[in-house]
């Protein structure tokens, strides 16, 4: 990878620039600016992603920004490759999405200049724009690391803004797990940097590619980092915070929680073993993920057909969605030819889970809106009285089944095409088991909803924000027949 | 052995005895305090390593150093906001239990 | 052994011991009395390798700052719970808790031991550009210069921790004061001391934050020191806790990375990019940010302190 | 000449520290919290005396000499404020207000 910036770079300064800015103002404007300077820069966010992902395509890799012109070990360089376009694209349109439907929610009542958790709410959503743009630009460890700091910082407070005990306690305990997480992957940079002297994640690369004699620090650095990185995406069995904090969140949280957040540090997990230490993923190491994957799915899936909340269930689903990302280990990692069909089939699964996830936990906030309670049993027939919400609901569920045509369906069907070819068969059987228990609960939920006499609503909810709902699952669906250029886009830069 | 050594394996044992803190401890104020065990404990092993990195006329690497300082600022704003939601949500359950024995004392018992 | 191995030694026995009682006492208030303590011993073993910045930082904002947010929890739990005391988890959990925690000692163990001596060093990199900027202070330049970007953003992280915190307020409140930081009625003496202190406090906390350029210091050692003396007063209460809806405050917290932000942008027109400093201007340009990153800092670390707001505003 | 003055400052940091030495013995041996403040507050104020007077020839410039008896002002004002404080709040827990 060059050590120079491309003619592109400035754009990675602007993708951080931009939100840092927004949130700033808003924070000094306050009141309803807040919510007018969010939405107002957001196309203007979508925008520079675009320009990102067109010219990481156009030149075929990634680009690079030196900040203040010190070149890596002594400086820090921003760096986007496919898998960091297509995210920062993902994210540029999921939050939008979320803040529309969310001013419904947090709009500041006309006889007050700023209320609380609109402004909270507001601020905090470009922060965690700015903290995604972080996490899927930096190129050094430790930069990364505040990245990381940002992430939580806005993530939990979005948990508890209703502020009842509940919410803050699911709120405290996912800030426990956090800084559990963000603390071990510290020590692992402390630990590599003692061993190389250096941080960015390209040098690094270089070095450990190198390396022969004593890997002692650089593998339990790899450790701390992944057992911190996993507690933060919530990898089964560390797992605990995400259901209530994910569940009790209002509906737009939720959305960004599950579709964004827990991505961010999986992003940083797939970093850290196919860019920093790729010779170091070792069969077993990766077979380890790859199980604690599979738990995920199985146990995420089985708990998921259990709850009697709606918002719950979703929540669940996506333990067990995360599951199958931890799948890219063994099946993108090393040298064989199935690798690269692994490696789409991981990607593909974040992006479509986010987009499915997203309009899923949007469409059960409508529910419980509407109906004034998300309990399963109680929704009978609201698929009669909310059509547009049970259809965003039920696309994202095919997504997560993997029914084709759909995003998630080309990611099942890769993750399992590339375990037959590479002989590991056990991952199939999981992953099919996991599409089965999925359409389990899915259809515990569809199936009454759409018989029955139409529900009585006790509040109706306006069209705009079930259309977005609508639109965020039929971008998973439209995932399914992706053009070639975007699994081109993907494999740019691909580490391993 | 050094003081350099010595300070890493502080750190070492500092970091082991803030992890046995965080998972035994039930209270969520002593499993902060704990944090803030394992945080140090990881700040002197960047010490450590910035400390190895003395070279010819230089008493440590100041990048090492200069990440501790900003890990001690971030560690300090967790410390707060991790304060700030265990003091809320005490506020919070004494204010729920008043308003529930209220709730009781006028007879009506609505459990939601 | 020489004298000086004995007192190393004895320095890390003695916070080990202090960081084990913190952990096993029962009593939260003893605890976090016990960590204070540990943060000034921790202090001297900074100053002991050589790390004289990260000392003043340890012993500022570790142990004072965080010693004050957590005494102020611990009473205020204590008045809310009726109780002082913390359970444990059962024998079998301590037990697993243990083992797993002496696993994790014993490996980071291995690794300092296996590499003892010389390692890589970034510090003639850092060093050889020092002169072009005429700073003197090997870590300033870090933080200033070739990894200004995690110190700007680690200034948002600041804001994002403080709207978190208000974002804790109850409803009614919003947009007035926290409460104070005292329980009681402060002591005459303590009012006395807020009177005196602070002036020499903020001639040393400028003198500190600029002298960082060329020996240890900076600009969060000196905004630590100003945020002590601003909790000084606020705990004598010589002076109400602000109102978080005021303009002034929000542009007082947001100044440092605002300026930050800025004068990186303008890199952009002036040198060869963002956060690129002109060599002629370049130590005037970081002394303007720093200036403002101390306001920042010794605004924020009170109201981290201080907590959401409480009482009724003016202009809620 | 500077033989002297080592001399001086050896001499005066080792009875400085004899003094702090104390202060923490009677911390711990002394029956109630009041004659444990007095002891501990006395001894160190001499003790640091002691040092601070001892290092005042070791130091290389005008603006050295003036830390440190800064520092030697600026501990006997919080020591002294600290003492005041905690001996009121005895005071108040011994005679609870009526």
């Amino acid at each position: 990878m060059p050590l120079a910036t491309s003619p592109a770079g400035y754009l990675l300064v602007l993708a951080i620039v931009l939100p840092v800015s927004g949130m700033v103002l808003s924070f000094v404007l306050g009141g309803r600016h807040a919510e007018r300077i969010a939405l107002a820069t957001a196309p203007f966010g979508l925008a520079i992603a675009i320009a990102i992902a067109a010219e990481v395509l156009k030149t075929g890799q990634p680009i690079t920004y030196i900040v203040g012109g010190w070149s890596p070990p002594l400086g820090i360089a921003l760096r986007a490759d496919g898998f960091s376009a297509v995210m920062l694209v993902t994210s540029a349109l999921v939050l939008p999405a979320a803040m529309l439907y969310a001013r419904a929610y947090f709009a500041t009542p006309a006889t007050l200049r700023e209320k609380r958790a609109p402004f909270a709410f507001w601020t905090l959503m470009q922060g965690l724009s700015a903290a995604l743009a972080v996490v899927f630009t930096g190129g050094d460890l430790f930069t990364l690391y505040v990245a990381l700091e940002l992430l939580t910082f806005a993530a939990v407070p979005l948990v508890c803004l209703d502020g009842r005990a509940e919410t803050l306690e699911a709120a405290l305990r996912y800030l426990l797990f956090a800084l559990l997480g963000s603390i071990l992957y510290l020590l692992g940079v402390g630990l590599i940097y003692g061993r190389f002297g250096v941080l960015d994640i390209a040098l690094l690369a270089e070095r450990t590619r190198a390396l022969d004699g004593d890997t002692r620090a650089l593998l339990v650095a790899g450790a701390l980092m992944t057992a911190g990185l996993a507690a933060k995406t919530a990898l089964f069995p560390l797992h605990l915070w995400l259901p209530p904090a994910h569940a009790n969140a209002p509906a737009p949280a939720s959305a960004v929680l599950s579709a964004l957040v827990v991505k961010g540090s999986f992003f940083l997990a797939v970093r850290l073993w196919f860019d920093v230490m790729p010779t170091l993923a070792s069969t077993a190491a990766m077979t380890v993920l790859g199980a604690l994957g599979c738990g995920a799915i199985l146990f995420g899936s089985v708990m998921a057909l259990r709850q009697e909340r709606l918002k719950l269930l979703i929540a669940y689903s996506t333990v067990a969605q995360i599951g199958y990302l931890f799948l890219v280990f063994p099946l993108a990692s090393g040298a064989g030819a199935w690798t690269a069909v692994g490696w789409t089939g991981g990607i593909m699964q974040v992006l479509a889970h986010a987009l499915a996830k997203s309009g899923m936990f949007l469409a059960a906030g409508l529910v419980a809106e509407a109906v004034g309670h998300d309990r399963i049993s109680g929704l009978r027939g609201v698929g009669r009285s909310m059509p547009v919400t049970l259809l965003a609901f039920g696309l994202g569920g095919v997504s997560l089944m993997g029914l084709p045509p759909s995003g998630g369906f080309l990611a099942k069907w890769w993750l399992l095409l590339a375990s037959v070819q590479s002989g590991q068969w056990a991952w199939c059987l999981v992953v099919l088991a996991g599409g089965l228990l999925a359409g389990g609960y899915v259809f515990r939920v569809v199936a009454p909803a759409i018989a029955g006499e139409p529900l009585v609503l006790a509040k109706p909810v306006a069209r705009g924000r079930e259309v977005v709902a609508l639109l965020l699952a039929l971008g998973a669906i439209a995932l399914g027949v992706a053009p070639d250029g975007l699994l081109e886009l993907i494999r740019i830069g691909r580490g391993g | 052995m050094t003081a350099t050594t010595l300070a890493g394996l502080t750190g070492a044992a500092l970091i082991g005895l803030g992890l046995y803190g965080v998972l035994v401890n039930v209270h969520a104020l002593r499993k902060i305090l704990a944090f803030n065990l394992i945080g140090s404990g990881v700040f002197l092993v960047f010490g450590l390593v910035a400390r190895r990195g003395a070279v010819a006329g230089f008493a440590a690497d100041p990048v090492p150093q200069a990440m501790v300082i900003t890990g001690i600022v971030v560690a300090f704003s967790a410390t707060a906001l991790a304060i700030g939601l265990l003091l809320r949500l005490h506020e919070r359950r004494v204010e729920d239990a008043a308003a529930e024995s209220d709730n009781r004392s006028d007879n009506k018992s609505d459990k939601t | 052994m020489t004298v000086l191995d004995l007192l190393d030694t004895g320095l890390a026995v003695l916070v080990l011991a202090v960081a084990a009682w913190t952990i096993v006492a029962r009593s939260n208030f003893a605890a976090v009395i016990g960590f204070m303590t540990y943060g000034l011993l921790l202090s001297l073993v900074w100053a002991r390798i050589a790390a004289l910045d990260v000392a003043i930082t340890e012993a500022a904002i570790g142990s004072g700052v965080t010693g004050l947010l957590l005494i102020g929890a611990a009473v205020r739990l204590r008045a809310l719970e009726k109780s002082d005391t913390a359970g444990q988890v059962g024998g079998l959990g301590r037990v697993g808790a243990a083992v797993l925690s002496v696993l994790v000692v014993v490996a980071l163990a291995a690794v300092f031991l296996s590499a003892e001596g010389q390692g890589p060093s970034l510090a003639p990199e850092a060093a050889r550009h020092l002169p072009q900027f005429g700073l003197g202070n090997p870590i300033t330049a870090v933080l200033m210069a070739y990894r200004a970007i995690d110190t700007m953003l680690e200034k948002v992280v600041l804001i994002l921790a403080v709207i978190g915190v208000w974002s804790l307020a109850p409803d009614g409140a919003w947009g007035g004061a926290p409460a104070n930081l005292s329980l009681a009625e402060p002591d005459p003496a303590l009012v006395y001391l807020a009177r005196v202190l602070p002036p020499f406090g903020i001639v040393v906390s400028i003198y500190i934050a600029w002298v960082g350029a060329s020996e240890p210091g900076g600009a969060f050692q000196g905004g630590a020191l100003l945020a002590a003396m601003a909790l000084v007063v606020l705990m004598a209460r010589l002076a109400p806790a602000p109102e978080v809806g005021r303009l002034w405050l929000r542009l007082v917290i947001v100044s440092g990375p605002v300026t930050f932000l800025a004068v990186g942008l303008l890199g952009f027109a002036i040198a060869t990019g963002f956060l690129a400093y002109p060599t002629a201007y370049a130590k005037a340009l970081i002394l303007f940010i720093e200036a403002f990153m101390v306001l920042s800092i010794a605004a924020m670390l009170p109201l981290l302190v201080l907590g959401p707001p409480k009482v009724p505003g003016g202009r809620a | 000449m500077s033989l002297a003055l080592d001399l001086f400052t050896v001499v005066a940091v080792v009875l400085g520290a004899f003094f702090f030495l104390a202060g923490t013995v009677g911390l711990l041996r002394f029956p109630d919290s009041l004659s444990r403040l007095h002891a501990l507050t006395k001894a160190d104020n001499l003790g640091l005396g002691l040092i601070v007077l001892g290092l005042l020839p070791q130091a290389t410039s005008l603006l050295g000499v003036l830390k440190l008896v800064a520092i030697w002002g600026l501990v006997q004002l919080s020591g002294a404020t600290v003492a005041q404080v905690v001996a009121s709040a005895i005071r108040r827990r011994q005679d609870p207000p009526s």
